[in-house]
């Protein structure tokens, strides 16, 4: 089956484009050409973009013909071959410069295969000429056929799209960050600062008094300004923080932040913010 | 491995259900890069779908994502979704920005605040020995980290500033007693507590 | 007794319940301009999250998924929600402009570039047998798909050329292993055919 007859008579088959199952193999422009020896002109454009090279265009006639690419009858295919070529060159000679190098691949082997062959080395086997020609078409093929695959994946952007919702950076809000080493450094700072200025003492005092006093004011403000002066202390927290506490209790009132009062001797004793006062009448009678 | 999709443009269903609907409303407005108008959004539709239906069912569909990652805002030019602010701070780790600092005039008035509570804005001018711009007060306080906690008992009454609880939160002090010791700052201003 | 200011910036909670988890996975991957490696989905959660119960999570938000508009996929850079394919004829009514579709010649040069890489221009031409225009591989290299990884140590230096991560990404794979199988060539061409 692989002798001149079969492969022209495959030809001639083909002849019909709706008896033809290779035509879908190149897709749509190929059911159209021309299938005699004539090419006329205005097929040509079409063929140009059919066939991707020498190699796809071989790799056609060889389906087209229906023979195993092993056995390449080499005379007519090279004689086919050269039609084509021929056809292109007259419409574009540059394009035709790699198909020229092929059909001067292909006349070489098919010369190669009239000669004897020549003897071997026992047990080695002798090279066919077509070899290297069958290694190109069955790669070229194949990376024919991965393309084809590659293009069936769904691809982004053409198949489907990203999702990218909108982000507005502005519903961000970055609160800078402080650590108490920041504090330390704009607290020696100041020092330095007072130190030119030598007018302003600077000194340490007691946190625990200074935390105290707020919490004392805090305690205060919570209660409406007026709390009896034994609600501020909780003796579970301990002797030293109910001495701490005291301490800032008489240091808000040296600082006239509060004030205290006793009617008499072992009464109550009231606290009651200093800044209070002024507003005595909104505040219910204690 | 995903199947081929030979054919690209199957005429779209548009006898769909509203569900199906929304899923295309869904699917165009999560690729958007812009906002879509309701004019374009009826282009999606071939103009067969009428705009007070796409109102309806764009008001579904917000509904749908209400409990969700993302809301579907109706902002000037259209409709989009829009990653909501509280999945802000996770996607900020993805790309860290440098956090902003404060000022020094807020840092060293912060200081004072912590470490001479409770303080007017006078004492803290007299030790910074410059004003005291009301913003830089307003941003400790807008931070929730000082607050009023009193007003001292002399002419113009002024509010005494103190340090919050948050800010102990903040800083990860259980108390102020845990801010820096002053005299590791400076050991030649209190020898004798240097010398303990 | 904190100051009562909008916190803008809450702490994200860590512990919290899976649901909670996978909204933030929701959000975080529905924003990305990119796909999100496991890494950096952990560096999200400051890293407090293994990476196994990571990928539990991703499954199953992948399957609450299933029935809807989006995907969320696995690429080779990866985790992204990407839309279905059959609500692309809908987008495609927003952008009229079609998306590149390739040429023969740039779809069998990808191959060779794919399926051989690292391949010089000269190894691509010998495979197709025609000259490879300069332009089929700058349209390769503008969609960010193929890039220069080297050169051969031959004279001239020829580039090498190889698949970027965006090329696996932008066909949905997770790595070149995922390239649909070579086809095995039957030497013997289409005897099934011939014998019709």
């Amino acid at each position: 089956m692989s002798d001149t007859a079969t492969i022209e008579a495959e030809a001639e088959q083909s002849l019909d484009p709706a008896a033809s199952p290779l035509a879908r193999i190149y897709g749509e422009p190929l059911a159209q050409l021309p299938h005699d020896l004539y090419i006329p002109p205005d097929a040509m454009a079409v063929m140009l973009d059919a066939f991707e090279g020498p190699l796809d265009l071989l790799l056609y006639l060889i389906r087209k013909a229906n023979v195993n690419v092993l056995d390449i009858p080499m005379a007519p295919l090279t004689e086919q071959y050269l039609v084509y070529v021929e056809a292109m060159r007259s419409q574009n000679l540059e394009l035709a410069a790699d198909y020229l190098v092929m059909a001067a691949m292909l006349i070489e082997i098919k010369s190669r295969m009239l000669l004897p062959r020549p003897k071997v080395v026992a047990g080695s086997e002798a090279e066919d000429p077509r070899a290297e020609l069958v290694r190109r078409l069955i790669e070229y093929e194949q990376m024919k056929l991965a393309a084809h695959g590659l293009n069936e994946l769904p691809q982004a952007e053409r198949d489907f799209d990203w999702v990218e919702a909108w982000v507005e950076k502005t519903l961000l809000r970055r609160l800078p960050e402080v650590n108490v080493l920041d504090l330390q450094n704009a607290w020696s700072a100041i020092l330095r600062q007072a130190r030119l200025h030598t007018r302003h003492l600077v000194q340490r005092e007691e946190l625990s008094v200074r935390e105290h006093m707020g919490l004392i004011l805090r305690h205060l403000r919570g209660a409406g300004g007026f709390v009896e002066f034994a609600d501020l202390f909780d003796p579970a927290q301990g002797a030293p923080v109910l001495v701490v506490h005291f301490l800032a209790l008489l240091e808000l009132a040296r600082e006239h932040l509060l004030e205290m009062t006793q009617v008499e001797a072992f009464a109550p004793i009231y606290l009651r913010l200093a800044d209070e006062r002024s507003d005595s009448r909104s505040r219910p009678d204690a | 491995m995903n199947a081929a999709t030979p054919d690209p443009a199957p005429t779209p269903e548009l006898s769909g259900t509203p569900g199906e609907l929304k899923r295309v409303l869904e699917a165009v407005l999560l690729s958007a890069k812009e906002p879509l108008s309701l004019g374009e959004l009826r282009k999606v539709f071939d103009n067969r779908i009428a705009a007070d239906v796409l109102r309806v069912l764009l008001d579904e569909l917000r509904a749908e994502w209400d409990a969700r990652s993302l809301e579907l805002l109706q902002v000037a030019s259209g409709w989009r979704f829009r990653t909501r602010a509280e999945f802000m701070p996770y996607l900020e780790r993805l790309n860290p920005e440098k956090p902003p600092r404060y000022s020094r005039a807020v840092l060293e008035t912060l200081a004072i605040i912590a470490y001479r509570q409770p303080v007017t804005r006078g004492d803290i001018e007299d030790i910074r020995g410059v004003t005291v711009a009301t913003q830089v007060i307003r941003v400790l306080e807008e931070r929730g980290w000082v607050d009023v906690v009193g007003h001292r008992d002399t002419p113009g009454r002024p509010a005494l500033l103190a340090t919050t609880r948050k800010f102990l939160d903040d800083l990860g002090l259980r108390s102020l007693a845990e801010l820096p010791a002053l005299e590791h700052i400076n050991p030649t201003l209190d020898l004798n507590d240097a010398d303990k």
